[in-house]
């Protein structure tokens, strides 16, 4: 088997989390799918970095991840206050964005 | 000596601004302030003229330069003044004319409250008509033509709350201002042809002119030859002349009489040099005097108005002048001799108009007048001397210099010359015509005067002395004019040197033509004795046949312009306002509501669900990247 | 280093502008007029300084004189660059002259309310008006002064702020639909000038790549030289894109409509800083800019452009003649004026162009003259309309005299400035298009028919009802017209000084485009050229 | 190549992680989404040791997996672990648009990944060694090329936990009262002067969800967590319950010396039973009607 394989398996993932984020309307599993593409994505570079066989791509992978926790951490506070002043998870909910 | 020049037309001008910026308190000095300018001038004029006198002919005309006006590398626009024979006589004229009429202003207006803007205006009259004649330079003299016709415009309109003068004054200025069109191309012309405009070189250039030059004389020749009209009321510009007599009288005696409207005839006398090589022009100068004098010649058999028919009969005399003056040098002199006996008849003549008006509570219906020569002695011999200097019974001065005229017409030979001399000698039976229906309405037959409509009669009067002198000085000079210049050939021997001369070879005897002019004065005035002395004038006009109708209208020519002019241009301007609402600004409406439209259609687009923002992202990078594998796939 | 007067003639009135709006808030009338002098002052500095520059100009010497540059953003080669030849002096000159004026003729049109209980409403507007004015002022003197292409652009298109809220802001008319118009003026203009200001930013980019700097003079020497060549296609789309946004300034036909309507809409004061100062900024620029930068493409399009122009005359002309709005006539008598200036412009003769550098001026101060005296009448009777007046030569013969020496000044009687100018103009175009020329001519009858006609509605005839109470001019008003009306004078009888200054600027300036004056015709005979 | 182990691995990982993904997107409870998602994590968790990566493989389980995995079902706690997506989509052609541009964006990626040559392989355990192990790697990475970006994640962790606390913080509306201001409070309002009794009063299960009894015998139901009660998961007391505690504070008088209670009579306890069923009701009630406009 080639090392290639898991990049196909890190673009499935990626477009199932993409196609996730535009089909679901619960914000938290929208997060959930976006970690889902930050994973595939370190996937790829993890693979990327034994194809090339150094280590910055695990560098960058480990960044991500930072990164994502910081991000989530974030996110999540900000759905906790949404969900306070609005009851309610939904992103259609949130659609005060419109002229 | 010569630079006394300056300050001719200086003194009036600084009359006209004092009057003008002095206030209130000049009223009660101004009008003496005015007249006593006037008469400086008239002074430093005299002056000039015996200077003139005493050099020798070759050393008569004087230059004087001013200051450089505008230069732009070719083009030097200078302001000097050129003294000849010519602009002398035209000084004298219209200092002596003007003074005479100031004199007679100070009574005709006294009781106007606007009286010392009246003498403003009459001061910078003069200046600018002094600055016409005196300029050495078609621009300079441009300065003074738009000027006059300044001056004309406040003064036609001096009583403005009555908007029959107010409009009076528009059209004056207007159709002045399609003459003055004219003026500019022609001063173009001669620019880029001689690369000057003024006199002395461009008449150098042009008495040397090539057949390549002759074109653009010709050219120049015509657009001089509109310019006159406009300014002298010639066919086709001559419709405001009528109008213009909503101004007061001594107005309409000075500008619209002596001086203003004679202006176009000393335009194409001084560029004698520019016609002399333009025959085509010379010969529509010709036309349009023959077809004036008829057509103002038949307006002034018709009008009830004593002022319009005097304003006819101007028109008629200018038609005159200006048929001599495109004869060539055979006609100049005696053109610019009828201008000045012209000036003094003319001038006398509605002076006398103005003193009957005075007299009759402003009335200027001649059919409202009759029997007046029992109330007003001294009008109705100065009036009648006048009237037969008109009308060129010998020995009084009219008969002098329109005979030369017709002499002339017939002289310019071929059938041409027949034609135009018939036409001098039918105008000079409808001239003894029409004068004698004014005279004879106004001055004998039964009193038609009644009631007005508050119950005053009026009661007919004697002017006041200041009046009257300028009348019998002006009544004098129609009755001697004639006579002096032509004694001795003075007057010709005076101008030939600036215009040049020349014998003409009539196919008839002068005798004859002068026995031929003799007989049909006498026939004009036995058919309007018939017409008007014998039988008592109707008080309201009878309904009268075609041609008069149409004569009281002015021939129509007002109609005409209306229709066409007027009323095409207003229909040209509302098709325009509404073309530049609807179709310019529309068009940018347009497109702005368009825009609009589109974007109120888009903006459904930005529902507010972040979904659907996020599936165009999703798209958006889709797209790109789909391209951009096709740019490489292609590179 | 010597003083930086151009510098500071186009800083003072900056800074005053900036102070006057520091100024505190008026509370009665007295503090509110502190708050008008301030800015009079300042004005009235500028234009002394204008004066010193005008007076140290050496006609025929350096092109360029009382230059200064300094390093501005230079890895574009842009540059602060600073110097006026004869014809930016004038019109400095000109633009310091009317705006003192303009002022002392809006000593109240921003005045703030003063409700029937007699409490003074305490607001800025009043002091905001007078500094916008000022930086009105600034931006255009700095725009006459640039020989940056980029330092021009950024002042041509900031004069748009302050003049966009000078329309929307201070119009004469307040309540509902009226006000509904004046804002739209304001976008109108706005989105005219905007429009015309990025297609012409996209010609200044397309400059720099072609002649990677900014700055004005090196450009027309490597053009003399042939360091730098356009391709025809290249010259032509550059020459375009600068065209279009200064016809659109100019403004030229059929690019004029939103001039009408900011005129019309904004009070007489700012509709003189409209026409006689900041559209001024679009004529010189084409003198400056169009025709230095792209010699070839002028001649190319020259004829184009002289078409447009004569229709411009008689257009504006016509439609002036059409309206029933005082304000909007005097506007189209613009777009009719502003056709003279850009005809005499592209005649490529030293005549029109002398003309129409002296057009700019004589336009200036004309239609200062003509279109404040017609404020001053609005004001008294609070309309626009031409039909409310009638017969107020009679209750106000001062004002009546004024307003008849100006629109005599329109419509270029000789002796009064506008007649040189016009004149020249129709000459130089003769010399060139003689077809054009004598078509132009007529725009002087036109002249004299709207603006007589004009007089005559509003002036003579028997006293309208309402026109009993107007008032004659006040001794602030007099102020104001008499001086204007003086260099009207000055300018039309001994306009030579003028002439002087601007002539070498013209030669300059053609001699770059390539053409001399035609020779007379007689001249060419004699040679045997014909 | 790979080994034929590596490869059977993949091929299992493969399967569970796909499933996972897919169940995270389908599921339309959250927290089953969570735990699918948990699921994938752990695989590519693996799928990183087994590719050299055995640092990363680590913190994706202790840090993804561990935390914010967990960070992650809190929240859903908090919002609520019944609430459910429902299965109408308001918008329009989203879902066909989201399905078919994924597949495309999908086919994109694979068609660009098969085409790139990506035959031969280096292998991450040469670059491991050198450095004397994977940690090892990192590390001398982290803090020698990339510290400064190492230090500017430890500014952003920073903020984005002070963030967190802004965000979540809830201002005060009105002045915290002092407890010398709440007894005095509850003095003047006189409804319970006294503390709360305590719940759980002869608890056998889960004690705070029994409310205690008072003298009478009867249940305190102040004496259970507000929350709890309307959440309806107050534990009722049977009259059952009461009969045993009856029997036990029988059984227990002698030895403790104290006078036996008169044993409740049927119909007490009936009446006490009866109530129990009316407040279960309620309380129930009033949770559903919750869920019911939460959606």
């Amino acid at each position: 088997m080639n090392p290639v394989n898991y990049l196909y398996l890190a673009a499935l993932l990626f477009t199932i989390g993409a196609v996730g984020v535009l089909v679901r309307r619960n914000a938290i599993v929208l997060f959930m799918c976006v970690e889902l593409m930050l994973n595939a994505c370190n996937l790829a570079l993890v693979t990327f970095s034994r194809l090339h066989g150094n280590l910055d791509g695990q560098i960058i992978a480990f960044f991500t991840m930072v990164v994502a926790a910081a991000e989530v951490v974030v996110g999540l506070a900000i759905i906790v206050s949404v969900f306070r002043t609005r009851h309610s998870a939904s992103v259609d909910d949130t659609n005060l964005m419109k002229l | 000596m010569d630079n006394l020049i300056p300050v001719l037309v200086a003194v009036p001008l600084l009359g006209a601004a004092l009057l003008l910026c002095g206030g209130r308190r000049l009223d009660r000095v101004g009008h003496l302030l005015g007249t006593f300018l006037a008469f400086a001038s008239f002074g430093v004029g005299l002056a000039l003229f015996f200077s003139m006198l005493g050099r020798s002919v070759d050393q008569r005309p004087i230059h004087d330069h001013l200051f450089t006006w505008i230069p732009v590398n070719g083009f030097q626009a200078e302001v000097g003044f050129q003294l000849d024979q010519l602009s002398m006589t035209f000084v004298l004229l219209i200092t002596g004319v003007g003074s005479l009429i100031h004199l007679y202003s100070i009574g005709y207006m006294a009781h106007d409250e606007k009286r010392r803007r009246f003498f403003g205006y009459l001061n910078l009259f003069l200046a600018a008509m002094l600055l016409l004649v005196l300029a050495d330079n078609y621009l300079l003299l441009y300065v003074g033509w738009e000027g006059v016709g300044l001056a004309s415009y406040l003064l036609i309109g001096f009583w403005q709350h009555k908007p029959s003068a107010a409009t009076a004054a528009k059209k004056a200025f207007l159709v002045n201002r399609v003459g003055d069109v004219g003026l500019s191309i022609a001063v173009m012309l001669m620019f880029t042809t001689f690369g000057t405009f003024a006199f002395t070189p461009v008449f150098a250039d042009a008495s040397k002119a090539t057949q390549a030059t002759q074109a653009t004389l010709t050219g120049i020749g015509l657009m001089l030859l509109l310019a006159a009209c406009g300014k002298s009321a010639q066919v086709p510009l001559q419709s405001w002349l009528g109008d213009a007599m909503e101004g007061p009288t001594p107005v309409s005696a000075l500008i619209h009489a002596a001086t203003m409207v004679t202006a176009g005839v000393y335009l194409i006398t001084r560029s004698s040099a520019i016609f002399n090589q333009a025959p085509t022009a010379q010969l529509a100068t010709v036309v349009v005097g023959a077809v004036t004098l008829l057509f103002g010649a038949i307006v002034g058999c018709a009008k009830d108005d004593i002022k319009k028919a005097l304003a006819g009969s101007t028109m008629s005399q200018i038609g005159y002048m200006v048929l001599a003056a495109g004869l060539g040098p055979i006609g100049y002199v005696f053109a610019i001799m009828h201008l000045v006996t012209h000036g003094f008849f003319k001038a006398g003549l509605f002076l006398g108009a103005g003193s009957v008006m005075h007299g009759m509570n402003d009335e200027v219906d001649m059919r409202k007048y009759g029997g007046l020569a029992k109330y007003m002695k001294w009008t109705t011999v100065t009036f009648g001397l006048g009237y037969l200097a008109i009308i060129g019974v010998p020995p009084f001065s009219g008969f002098y210099t329109k005979d030369k005229i017709i002499e002339a017409a017939f002289g310019h030979g071929g059938t041409e010359g027949w034609i135009l001399g018939t036409c001098a000698v039918i105008g000079a039976a409808v001239t003894a015509f029409y004068m004698t229906r004014v005279m004879l309405m106004t001055f004998f037959g039964e009193k038609r005067w009644a009631d007005d409509a508050d119950g005053h009669q009026p009661h007919p009067h004697e002017s006041p002395k200041i009046m009257v002198i300028p009348m019998v000085l002006l009544a004098v000079g129609s009755v001697a004019g004639g006579f002096l210049f032509n004694w001795n050939d003075s007057f010709v021997r005076w101008l030939s040197p600036v215009t040049g001369v020349a014998e003409g070879n009539p196919p008839l005897n002068p005798t004859v033509i002068q026995i031929l002019t003799g007989v049909v004065l006498v026939l004009g005035v036995a058919v309007a004795w018939m017409m008007y002395g014998r039988r008592p004038v109707p008080a309201t006009p009878p309904l009268g046949s075609l041609l008069t109708r149409a004569a009281r209208r002015d021939l129509l020519q007002d109609d005409f312009n209306h229709v066409v002019l007027v009323s095409g241009g207003s229909h040209l301007t509302r098709f325009l306002v509404y073309l530049e609402g609807k179709g310019l600004d529309g068009l940018v409406n347009g497109i702005a509501a368009l825009v609009g439209g589109t974007s109120g259609r888009v903006r459904k687009i930005q529902n507010g669900y972040v979904r659907s923002y996020a599936l165009s992202m999703f798209g958006g990078a889709l797209v790109l990247a789909v391209t951009t594998l096709l740019m490489r796939a292609v590179a | 280093m010597s003083f930086p007067l151009l510098t500071v003639t186009a800083a003072l009135p900056a800074v005053g502008a900036i102070l006057t709006a520091a100024l505190p808030a008026a509370t009665d009338t007295r503090s509110r007029d502190r708050n008008k002098v301030v800015p009079l002052a300042f004005s009235l500095a500028t234009l002394v300084l204008a004066c010193v520059a005008t007076a140290r100009f050496t006609p025929g010497g350096p092109r360029f004189q009382l230059t200064e540059y300094h390093s501005w953003i230079s890895q574009f080669g842009i540059g602060y660059s600073l110097g006026v030849d004869g014809i930016a002096v004038v019109l400095v000159l000109l633009t310091a002259v009317l705006v003192p004026f303009v002022m002392l003729a809006s000593w109240h049109d921003a005045d703030p309310v003063v409700d029937d209980r007699g409490t003074f409403e305490r607001n800025r507007r009043t002091q905001g008006f007078f500094a916008l004015i000022l930086a009105v002022e600034a931006m255009v003197v700095i725009s006459f002064e640039a020989t940056d292409v980029f330092l021009f652009y950024v002042f041509f298109e900031a004069m748009l702020i302050p003049m966009y809220f000078l329309i929307g802001g201070f119009g004469d008319r307040t309540k509902g639909e009226d006000a509904k118009q004046r804002s739209y003026a304001a976008v109108k203009f706005l989105l005219y000038n905007l429009l015309g200001g990025l297609v012409m930013l996209a010609a200044v980019i397309g400059l720099y790549t072609r002649a990677h700097t900014f700055d004005l003079v090196s450009i027309t020497t490597a053009l003399q030289n042939g360091s730098l060549h356009f391709p025809p296609v290249v010259e032509n789309a550059l020459f375009l894109g600068f065209m279009f946004a200064f016809a659109v300034k100019a403004p030229l036909w059929p690019l004029h409509t939103w001039l009408p309507n900011a005129m019309g809409e904004a009070t007489a004061g700012v509709a003189v800083l409209i026409t006689a100062v900041v559209d001024k900024v679009g004529t010189y620029a084409m003198l400056r800019f169009c025709l230095n930068l792209f010699p070839e493409a002028s001649k190319t399009f020259a004829p184009a452009i002289l078409v447009l122009s004569v229709i411009s005359i008689l257009y504006g002309a016509l439609l002036a003649v059409g309206q029933k709005d005082i304000k909007r006539l005097v506007a189209y008598a613009s777009i009719s004026h502003f056709g003279f200036i850009i005809l005499g412009i592209f005649a490529l003769t030293s005549q029109g162009q002398s003309g129409a550098a002296l057009y700019m001026v004589n336009h200036g101060v004309s239609t200062a003259a003509w279109l404040l005296v017609a404020g001053f009448l609005m004001s008294r009777r609070g309309s626009r309309l031409i039909a409310d007046y009638g017969g107020v030569q009679k209750v106000a013969p001062v004002l009546a005299g004024t307003f008849l020496v100006g629109g005599l000044a329109i419509l270029s009687l000789p002796g009064l400035g506008p007649f040189v100018s016009e004149f020249l103009v129709l000459v130089g175009t003769f010399e060139r298009y003689p077809a054009l020329g004598i078509v132009a001519t007529a725009g002087i009858v036109l002249a004299a028919l709207y603006v007589l006609v004009l007089y005559q509605r509003t002036m003579t005839g028997p006293v309208k009802a309402g026109n009993e109470g107007v008032k004659d001019l006040k001794a602030r008003e007099l102020v104001v017209v008499a001086p204007l009306i003086a260099m009207l004078l000055v300018l039309g009888i001994y306009p030579k000084p003028i002439a002087d200054i601007v002539n070498p600027s013209v030669n300059q300036t053609l001699s770059q485009v390539g053409r001399t004056d035609p020779a007379p015709h007689v001249v060419n005979a004699i040679g045997g050229g014909q | 190549m790979t080994s034929t182990g590596e490869a059977v691995q993949f091929w299992v990982l493969a399967v569970i992680a796909v499933g996972g993904a897919l169940g995270m997107v389908l599921c339309r409870k959250a927290v089953h989404s969570a735990l699918c998602l948990a699921a994938t994590m752990i695989a590519l968790a693996i799928c990183y040791m087994a590719q050299g990566a055995v640092f990363l493989g680590i913190v994706q389980i202790v840090v993804y997996t561990g935390a914010i995995m967990m960070l992650f079902l809190f929240v859903v706690m908090l919002v609520g672990v019944s609430s459910a997506d429902s299965v109408k989509e308001v918008l329009k052609g989203q879902r066909v648009a989201a399905v078919v541009g994924g597949i495309g964006f999908g086919v994109l990626l694979c068609a660009g990944i098969a085409n790139a040559n990506l035959h031969a392989f280096t292998g991450v355990g040469a670059a491991n060694e050198a450095a004397g192990g994977n940690v090892q790697g990192l590390a001398s990475l982290i803090f020698t090329r990339y510290v400064w970006a190492f230090e500017v994640t430890g500014a952003l962790l920073i903020t984005a936990a002070v963030g967190a606390m802004v965000l979540t913080h809830r201002e005060a509306t009105e002045v915290r009262q002092s407890q010398r201001e709440l007894a005095e409070q509850r003095v003047r309002l006189g409804t319970q002067v006294t503390p709360l009794p305590a719940p759980g009063v002869y608890a056998r299960h889960n004690a705070v969800d029994a409310p205690g009894l008072l003298p009478d015998g009867t249940p305190a139901e102040i004496s259970v967590n507000p929350t709890l009660r309307q959440r309806g998961q107050m534990r009722q007391l049977g009259s059952d319950l009461l009969r045993r505690m009856g029997e036990l504070e029988q059984s227990t008088a002698g030895w403790l010396g104290r006078k036996a209670p008169k044993p409740r009579s049927g119909s007490e306890l009936a009446h006490v039973e009866q109530r129990g069923t009316e407040q279960r009701g309620t309380g129930q009630r009033e949770s559903e009607q919750r869920e019911v406009e939460s959606k």
